[in-house]
């Protein structure tokens, strides 16, 4: 059964091999899983979450995760809308990982929010003033749409294929996949900011508050395009990555370096905006509510390093590497590139979550740590679990890299 | 039916802390009025459930000159852009239009805690653990206020069981408007140093709207915009300057 | 969200937030329907062999899919987007225009490493011929390359007299060890009578077919460079996965091949082979 | 048989609609017994023509009583005065032995709502029909209901499972207080019913 | 027909369909919503008639009037009662949740008895007759004189009349000794009527009238006396026109709000009390009539002189002119000297309290107006009375067997001031309280009495009240029927142990009966709740009318005592020149610190308060958990901690491992440690670090345990 499922004229490891990699995996999804039942059937204090940390490692790896989603609907725009068709070869595993991180996200908030059976209040009696709102509302449908973009590829499995009606459904679905690009570019724009937009609205946290460029928060935008910038480099990561674990050349080089390209030339803008919204927060945002700028980063363990490492070392020198040809050209560089401009973002994520929740506001408040408890790691860990689980059946069972046969045949040539 | 004209009050809430002394007394009463339960074996002071809270600020100085006022923080009501309000996804917090309080419905909050970080004042808290009350003890919980359900959000909303009997009361004796005195919160009632005045802020002559423009009376983070409800008084610089933002240690 | 739902608002904000919300929705769900809709529409109409074999062309190596000028060499570097359709290509008229007659040749058939491909019928690029039969139908079979190469099979599955047969798509099924083989059909047509290996053609049809019917099928002087080009192709897909495997001696095609090594993944040869996904 | 397809699935539909409306409200609500009988229709009737407020009191602090405590009963009933079995058995069974009635109330809200009857009936002069229905012109109690889930009375929901009200009084459910209060212009906050 | 798969799929798609179409889905979202705000395990609120019923309450001496608000007649919320023309007006933190005690989770549901001691012991339920008959042996053992100690019944709430049928009962033993707890706060007055060469009448502080009040450490705005009266005239520094002076080693609340401080070095009170009054006596600036009443004057002026105020401020690490300014305050109006120190850290040390009561004889505070003033006993324990002791101040190794009544409530103190009163072979300790807390784990029987609100309780003037009163706690809750009447336990002892005790019934009869003889006395008036305005005890019918005013929440105040009394005393009398020595400050071992035991009234180490007094204690910083200890930032540094860290302290008689707050108010080379309470009813763990504290501290040869020397480190 394993053998007809899995595409024609690819090479798989054995089943028993197969089974092998997932064993850990699953283990770790079981633990994590008992770690979500502790919680949702006894109550958030299993996690170290508090009063003052009310948002802990859940919400900021949420971020982190859909930021580094964000080249599935990226990939999709460049693909469907732009028409830039050297990136049909990454389409479907961006795709299965920008699905994997969003379904991933959403479980994790619904574990995270206290009352998880009166999520659907917020449909009910929505607060549009509420950045939470839209993010609910569009992680909602974006998270269908990437289902129905996800759809195909299942159906495209050789098994499922030899049953006309999916097969036919598959190709008519994909004949629209413009439409559905299009409502995910549309959709993704919109909870990327508004996720930013969390933070930025927060007049009470000074730290993370922005002036508003119309009704959203800079933070909106910044988070629109750093998503965007990183999307392609997390793509490409992933994609480095799965050659490296199967050991086969899956996309062609050319792939990856337009995938570089696109999001060092996204991340020059990225940092420059950033910069001059740095600067006048500094100067004028946090100054006028009362809280000079520097205090910030004199309070506890938090220094301007953290501005430094996010803006210049994750964020200036990946740039700069990806958008000049000749650095980009090399494989090593270009990874490392990718794996910086990546782990940027987490700092970017890192500082507006945890370290605006860290600082204080009252005169009588002082800085607070908080790590994170065994329950909040396994959870997280459950979804990492997940996506790799997810991943692996799509990648043995599924065409995620249609340049891989051609590849594989192509050398005789 | 005929139209019932209520008056449009905004309570709001006057510190002494020249006279707190930092007894407690305040978060005992608001905690056996409003039926918040005793602590888990686990919760700390940064899990822990206080609808008013009395923390120790200091001048900083060094022994001997060192001074210490006590602040009790109750949610400071804020009234424009308030900040919980804005970011509620479902309507859960609002602001009282008749009153000026800011409410929070546990039954309709999912337990998001977006509104905690949005509060600058930290006056908000989460039901991290189930509420219990040692056997029995549920007979002495106050009629008037509902028990919280764990993973909601809650703070204070100036004893509104209290602001529901003083309405009733009002009602059955044909009245429309309530008695002040028949609407005190808790904590204000407790007060053995009587550091807490209540009232309504829209009426001039009362005690709270006249404290309130004392040179002496300020806000906490006044300038977030937040145009809180509580106001607080010190004879004592030091503290009004304190006020605005967080001291680096 | 709703008008009747209490605390909705009549705001300009509240409407244009849900108004969006509802139209995202309403796309999303009208691309579903439409999908849905079509592909009812396209399975009523039988066209979803069409779609099959297009689908799977596009997923097919750009090595299989060199155009056939190619393979001739009257074309340097030619790969087919037309899914193997000469029908409908605008090139192909123009490449038979430019050839000269004296290409073709006078052999009654082709015969190297061990396959024998007569030259009085035409080949589909998927390994199966049609000839013309003298009572005026036509008859459909497995070429020699593809005989050898899969073996007898186990069990074959024609289509019931009387069905239709679209070119491209689906001509019959034959399963051999675990796989199973879709073949081919190199022409339209509605099929008369079942055959079968021992009779020399498995499928006997009757079409309307002409010669721009026949366009896309491989003949006469285009078989030997294909079928040489198919060889290597095999070879590699061989070796490549198996390091070392190359074709039986001298590189003569062996009945039962597969029995040299059965470990090999067969199914992925065939498949590649046979043109499928 | 050419519409095979289409009779099963209208089948499948048909099913789940029985289900749905008919067997669902078996299955979700438990029918549990009042203590005793009570026919309102006697007391309110021309016999003894007495008002909702005779025995359905408010507390000298505006406190709404409720349903009355059986002293209340002891004040006509201390023995027997009709010889029904339902009286005999509520002189013998409750106000001899001064038990409390464990009455069930159709009524009842959940803890967190505030609910003022003084606010509505003493000074807004709302009549008791306008939300319990005639109520007390009913000569026997009708069955209790408890939503298996929630544990609320069947009549917060409305005795009707559709959750639209059949006649006005039906269904005590927060819609229809946001309604009434909204047709009234009355502009409340969360605070102002919920405790 | 023949079903196929196909077919079912097809029904159950049309199922599907179907069903968004019924109210299943819909209604089983909405139901599921709601059971979330409903669900079983959440407490249902009661509903019932609301009352409202007055009484008193019972954790601290204080005694406050309060006004319980009852659904179904149980109290659910708890008010102070303002306006009154009693003592009493406002609750304090432990107060207003007094109410939770009868459910509180340490409750005693029977007798107990522990089968061994020191050793690991097993707590084992018994019969009540088999308890009476125990003790009533062990008892009679113990009087015989072959025991080498005595039968001693400790009181913690001295005054009532049950503590007059205590006293009777002792009377019955040979060398009986009545005891009380050994709290600080009539350290003075009682140190006075000790001092005292004649008759001494009992005696009160009059601070309603004092101009100037100099509190050598008593934390008077923190929980002491009456707490609402010390507010009512303390903690509004600007309006009145009262001064309050606080000697107080750190800044704490009491110090705060004092209109002056001094951060005196820890234990140079005494030298400092000299040098107050050298001033005094330099300037002539006390009272003449004083001076013909101290008998040893001149002893006493010489003393003094030897101490001048510039060596004493420089000793005590206070400014010299404070000093001299605070002499000056307290000669030239009506004032009070009180000593005293937090009720976690006991009475002040005898020298100190000799030489502040000193003080108050030198400027003629005794018997004035706005000073310390006469007053009389509750009618019926007039006349001579039975010599009451303070535990501290008993010989050790004294008691054979000891009977403790009521919880800890005013006072506390280790557990090795308690056995090293005990003969040295652990003698025989009963404790009568309703909880499993406080000294129950040093007593060898557990006897369950009521819990507050269950029974009739009385509650007499507080500690230092100008005058007698008498007022109830009602009980408003039936009782539980394990828990057993103290005075019927006591009776029942007297039977097994064959002593004469006469029967005045029950408790509650013991009560009636104080109430006859205040209405036969005819002395005083008594306030109802309600704050109108008294009326004469002369004007009730009998003592059942007095009783019902009482039950309802009044209280009974005795009139003024007869101001003419003079009597004389020796301030020296019984200070030797060691002891004046031993005054000087402390010696401190480098890398060492002062441990200093802190706790609040109400919230002492075994006190039982309710579960929730965890927000005041666990789930903020406001008042510290036992196991916290407080530190100057300077000298946390100095040590290598910071906040939060956790730490072991570590004393001569003991390890402890707490943690670490910097408190700035905190003088630096002191250890503030919290004798904690058990506010979430979690025996074991908490108690174990809370008694932990007090363990540590090393007991002075008087008795008293301020000072322990300790060293920290961080873990």
């Amino acid at each position: 059964m394993d053998k007809q499922l899995i595409p024609r004229g690819l090479r798989r490891t054995s089943f028993t091999n197969f089974l092998m990699w997932l064993v850990p995996w699953v283990l770790m999804l079981g633990v994590g899983l008992y770690a979500i039942y502790l919680c949702l059937a006894e109550g958030l204090f299993h996690t170290n979450m508090d009063n003052r940390f009310a948002f802990g490692l859940w919400i900021y790896l949420d971020l982190t995760v859909i930021a580094l989603g964000a080249g599935a609907f990226f990939t999709g725009f460049l693909l469907y809308i732009l028409r830039r068709d050297e990136l049909k070869s990454v389409i479907n595993s961006a795709v299965v990982v920008g699905l994997i991180c969003y379904s991933g996200a959403v479980a994790v908030l619904m574990v995270d929010v206290g009352q998880p059976l009166r999520a659907w209040f917020t449909f009910w009696h929505p607060n549009t003033h509420s950045m939470l709102t839209e993010v609910t509302f569009c992680l909602t449908v974006y998270l269908t749409v990437l289902l129905i973009e996800y759809l195909p590829i299942v159906l495209k499995n050789r098994k499922l294929r030899q049953i006309p009606r999916f097969m036919v459904f598959e190709f008519q679905l994909h004949k629209i996949m413009p439409v559905l690009a299009g409502v995910g570019t549309f959709l993704s724009f919109f909870h990327q900011g508004s996720l930013g937009g969390l933070y930025g609205v927060l007049q009470g946290r000074p730290f993370a508050y922005r002036e508003a460029l119309g009704i959203w928060p800079s933070t909106f935008f910044l988070f629109v395009l750093s998503a965007a910038a990183v999307g392609p480099s997390f793509v490409l990561l992933i994609t480095w990555l799965v050659q490296r674990i199967s050991r086969k050349q899956l996309v062609k080089p050319e792939v990856f370096r337009f995938l570089g390209k696109v999001s060092g030339i996204l991340l020059i803008v990225y940092i420059l905006l950033k910069a001059i919204d740095t600067l006048i927060w500094m100067n004028y945002t946090s100054p006028e509510s009362g809280f000079a700028a520097y205090m910030f980063y004199h309070a506890g363990s938090f220094g301007t390093w953290i501005l430094v490492l996010e803006l210049v070392v994750l964020g200036l020198v990946p740039a700069v590497l990806l958008v000049t040809p000749k650095m980009r050209a090399r494989p090593g560089v270009l990874v490392g590139a990718a794996l910086a401009a990546c782990c940027g973002i987490v700092v970017n994520r890192f500082v507006m979550t945890v370290q605006t929740l860290a600082l204080p506001t009252l005169p009588f408040d002082a800085v607070l740590s908080y790590s994170p408890s065994w329950e909040e790691i396994a959870t997280f860990l459950a979804v990492v679990a997940y996506g790799v689980l997810l991943y692996s059946l799509s990648y043995r069972y599924m065409t995620l890299f249609p340049q891989e046969r051609d590849l594989y045949q192509s050398s005789w040539r | 039916m005929e139209q019932a004209t209520e008056k449009k009050s905004r309570f709001g809430m006057l510190i002494d802390l020249d006279r707190c002394t930092g007894c407690g007394a305040c978060m005992i009463s608001c905690a056996v009025e409003n039926n918040i339960a005793p602590a888990e074996q686990k919760a700390t002071t940064r899990t822990g459930v206080t609808w008013i809270r009395v923390s120790a600020m200091s001048n900083g100085a060094e022994f001997p000159a060192t001074d210490t006022v006590y602040v009790p923080m109750p949610c400071q009501q804020c009234e424009k852009d308030t900040p919980c309000v804005a970011v509620c996804p479902q309507n859960a917090v609002d602001v009282d239009p008749q009153t000026g309080i800011v409410g929070q419905v546990p039954q309709r909050c999912l337990g998001c805690r977006y509104c905690m970080t949005a509060c600058p004042y930290h006056a908000r808290y989460f039901d991290w653990w189930d509420p219990r009350w040692p056997e029995g003890m549920e007979q002495t919980l106050n009629p008037d206020v509902a028990p919280r359900m764990r993973g909601v959000a809650e703070k204070c909303n100036f004893c509104h069981g209290r602001l529901h009997a003083a309405r009733t009361k009002a009602a059955a004796e044909g009245r429309t408007d309530i008695a002040p005195a028949d609407y005190v919160p808790a904590c204000v009632e407790a007060c053995p140093a009587h550091a807490i005045v209540f009232g309504d802020l829209n009426d001039a002559e009362s005690e709270v709207a006249r404290g309130a423009a004392h040179p002496h009376s300020f806000r906490f983070l006044v300038k977030l915009g937040t145009e809180s409800k509580v106001y607080y008084r010190s004879e004592r610089a030091w503290v009004r300057d304190n006020a605005d933002a967080f001291r680096l240690a | 969200m709703f008008p009747w739902i209490y605390e909705f608002h009549w705001s300009v904000g509240h409407l244009v937030f849900l108004g969006l919300f509802f139209s995202v929705a309403a796309i999303v769900a009208t691309t579903i329907v439409l999908a849905l809709r079509r592909s009812r529409k396209t399975l009523a109409d039988q066209g979803h062999e069409l779609i099959q074999w297009k689908t799977e062309f596009e997923d097919l190596p750009a090595a299989v899919r060199v155009c056939r000028h190619q393979i001739t060499g009257e074309a340097k570097e030619r790969t087919c987007h037309n899914e193997f359709d000469c029908r409908s290509c605008a090139g192909h008229p123009q490449f038979l225009a430019r050839r000269s007659p004296a290409l073709a040749s006078a052999q009654t058939r082709e015969e190297c490493y061990g396959v024998v491909l007569p030259l009085d019928r035409y080949y589909h690029r998927g390994h199966t011929w049609v000839k013309a039969e003298k009572d005026g139908t036509y008859t459909i079979g497995l070429d020699d390359f593809g005989a050898k190469m899969v073996g007898t099979p186990d069990a074959v599955e024609l289509p019931e007299v009387g069905s239709t047969l679209t070119a491209n798509g689906t001509g019959w099924t034959m399963r051999k060890r675990a796989s199973s083989l879709r073949i081919l059909a190199p022409v339209d047509g509605v099929v008369v009578e079942q055959g079968g290996a021992d009779k020399g053609w498995y499928l006997r049809i009757r079409t309307e077919a002409n010669e721009h019917a026949f366009r896309h099928l491989l003949r006469g002087e285009e078989i030997r460079p294909w079928i040489l080009r198919e060889l290597e192709r095999l070879e590699y897909a061989l070796s490549s996965d198996k390091m070392g495997l190359s074709l039986a001696d001298g590189g003569e095609l062996m009945p039962e091949m597969w029995k040299h090594d059965p470990d090999i993944d067969w199914d992925g040869v065939w498949g590649t082979m046979l043109l499928q996904a | 048989m050419k519409h095979r397809g289409i009779i099963f699935l209208l089948a499948g539909v048909l099913a789940a609609l029985a289900i749905g409306w008919f067997v669902f409200p078996l299955a979700l609500y438990r029918t549990e017994p009042q203590p005793i009988g009570f026919n309102h229709a006697v007391h309110t009737g021309e016999q003894n023509s007495m008002t909702c407020d005779m025995c359905h009191e408010f507390a000298e602090d505006g406190r709404f009583k409720g349903i009355p405590v059986v002293a209340k009963c002891a004040e006509c009933h201390s023995t027997a005065i009709g010889t029904t079995d339902v009286e005999k058995r509520l002189v013998e069974e409750y106000i001899t032995p001064g038990k409390e009635i464990p009455w069930m109330v159709y009524s009842r809200q959940p803890d967190n709502a505030y609910f003022s009857h003084a606010t509505h009936v003493t000074r807004g002069k709302m009549p008791c029909e306008e939300c319990h229905g005639p109520h007390g012109s009913s000569t026997t109690l009708p069955s209790f209901q408890v939503n298996r889930i929630s544990g609320y009375s069947r009549d917060v929901w409305g005795r009707d499972i559709s959750g639209i009200p059949s006649e006005p009084w039906q269904g005590m459910k927060m819609d229809r207080c946001v309604n009434c209060h909204a047709d009234r212009n009355k502009v409340d906050g969360c605070v102002a019913c919920h405790k | 027909m023949k079903l196929t798969r196909r077919d079912v799929l097809r029904f159950a798609g049309g199922g599907l369909i179907g069903t968004l179409f019924t109210p299943i889905p819909w209604k089983l979202l909405d139901d599921t919503a709601i059971w979330t705000q409903n669900w079983a395990w959440l407490p249902k609120l009661p509903r019932g008639p609301i009352s409202t019923r007055f009484s008193h309450c019972t954790l601290c001496p204080a005694g406050c009037t309060l006004r319980a608000r009852c659904c179904n007649g149980v109290p659910v919320g708890l008010t102070g009662v303002p306006n009154l023309a009693t003592k009493n007006g406002v609750l304090c933190a432990a107060g207003f949740a007094s109410h939770h005690m009868p459910y509180h989770p340490l409750r005693l549901n029977g007798p107990r008895a522990y089968t061994g001691k020191d050793d690991g012991s097993m707590l084992i339920p018994v019969t009540m007759d088999a308890t009476v008959e125990a003790l009533g042996r062990k008892l009679r053992a113990a009087a015989s004189a072959t025991s080498g100690g005595s039968v001693a019944i400790l009181d913690q709430r001295p005054g009532r009349a049950l503590s007059r049928a205590y006293q009777e009962f002792l009377s019955g033993f040979q060398g009986g000794q009545y005891l009380v707890s050994p709290s600080s706060e009539d350290g003075t007055l009682r140190a006075l009527r000790n001092l005292s060469a004649t008759q001494c009448p009992p005696l009160g502080y009059d601070f309603e009238n004092a101009r100037t009040v100099l509190s050598f450490g008593a934390p008077l705005l923190d929980g002491w006396g009456v707490p609402e009266q010390m507010y009512r005239l303390f903690s509004d520094r600007s309006a009145s026109g009262r001064k309050l002076i606080q000697i107080e080693s750190s800044k704490s609340r009491t110090a705060r709000a004092a209109a002056s401080w001094l951060p005196v070095a820890p234990g140079t009170e005494a030298v400092l009390a000299l040098g107050l009054a050298n001033v005094i006596v330099r300037e002539g600036l006390y009272s003449k009539d004083a001076e013909r009443r101290i008998k040893d004057f001149p002893r006493y002026r010489d003393l003094v002189l030897r101490y001048h105020p510039h060596p004493v401020a420089a000793l005590a690490g206070v400014d010299p002119d404070v000093l001299v300014d605070t002499a000056r305050a307290i000669a030239s109006s009506p004032s009070i000297v009180v000593s005293g120190a937090d009720p976690a850290a006991g009475p002040a040390d005898q020298t100190t309290e000799i030489l502040v009561a000193g003080l108050n004889l030198l400027v003629g505070n005794v018997g004035r107006k706005g000073g310390i003033v006469y007053r009389r006993d509750v009618p019926g324990t007039d006349g001579p009375g039975y010599a009451e002791t303070a535990l501290h101040q008993v010989p050790d190794h004294s008691i054979a067997a000891l009977i403790m009544d009521g919880m800890e409530s005013g006072a506390t103190f280790p557990h090795s001031l308690l056995k090293r009163k005990l003969v040295e072979d652990g003698g025989t300790v009963v404790l009568l309280s309703p909880y499993l807390s406080g000294h129950s784990a040093v007593a060898d029987y557990l006897v369950p009495t009521a819990s507050p609100w269950e029974t009739w309780e009385e509650v007499p003037a507080p500690p230092g009240a100008t005058s007698a009163s008498f007022s109830l706690a009602v009980p408003l809750l039936p009782g539980r029927e394990y828990s057993v009447d103290a005075y019927t336990f006591l009776k029942s002892l007297s039977k097994a142990s064959g002593v004469n005790l006469e029967d005045h019934g029950s408790g509650e009869s013991l009560l009636r009966r104080r109430a006859e003889m205040i209405a036969a006395s005819k002395r005083g008036m008594v306030y109802a709740a309600d704050g109108s305005e008294g009326k004469p005890a002369s004007s009730f019918a009998n003592g059942e009318a007095i009783w019902q005013s009482c039950a309802d929440g009044g209280t009974w105040v005795d009139d003024a005592a007869d101001a003419s009394s003079k009597p004389e005393f020796n301030i020296l009398g019984q200070l030797t020149d060691a002891d004046l020595a031993r005054s000087a400050r402390m010696q401190q071992a480098a890398g060492s610190l002062t441990l200093v035991p802190f706790s609040t009234r109400a919230a002492l180490s075994g006190a039982t308060i309710s579960p929730v007094m965890s927000k005041v204690f666990q789930e903020s910083d406001l008042r510290m958990n036992g196991g916290t200890v407080l530190l100057n930032p300077k000298t946390a540094l100095l040590f290598g901690l910071k906040n939060e860290d956790r730490a072991s302290v570590r004393t001569k008689n003991g390890l402890l491992i707490a943690r670490v707050l910097c408190d700035p108010t905190v003088k630096p080379g002191l250890l503030h440690a919290a004798v904690g309470p058990l506010p979430n009813g979690t025996p074991v763990a908490d108690e174990e670090q809370s008694a932990g504290v007090l363990s540590l501290c090393t007991i002075q040869d008087d008795g008293s345990w301020r000072f322990t020397e300790a060293t920290i480190e961080k873990v």
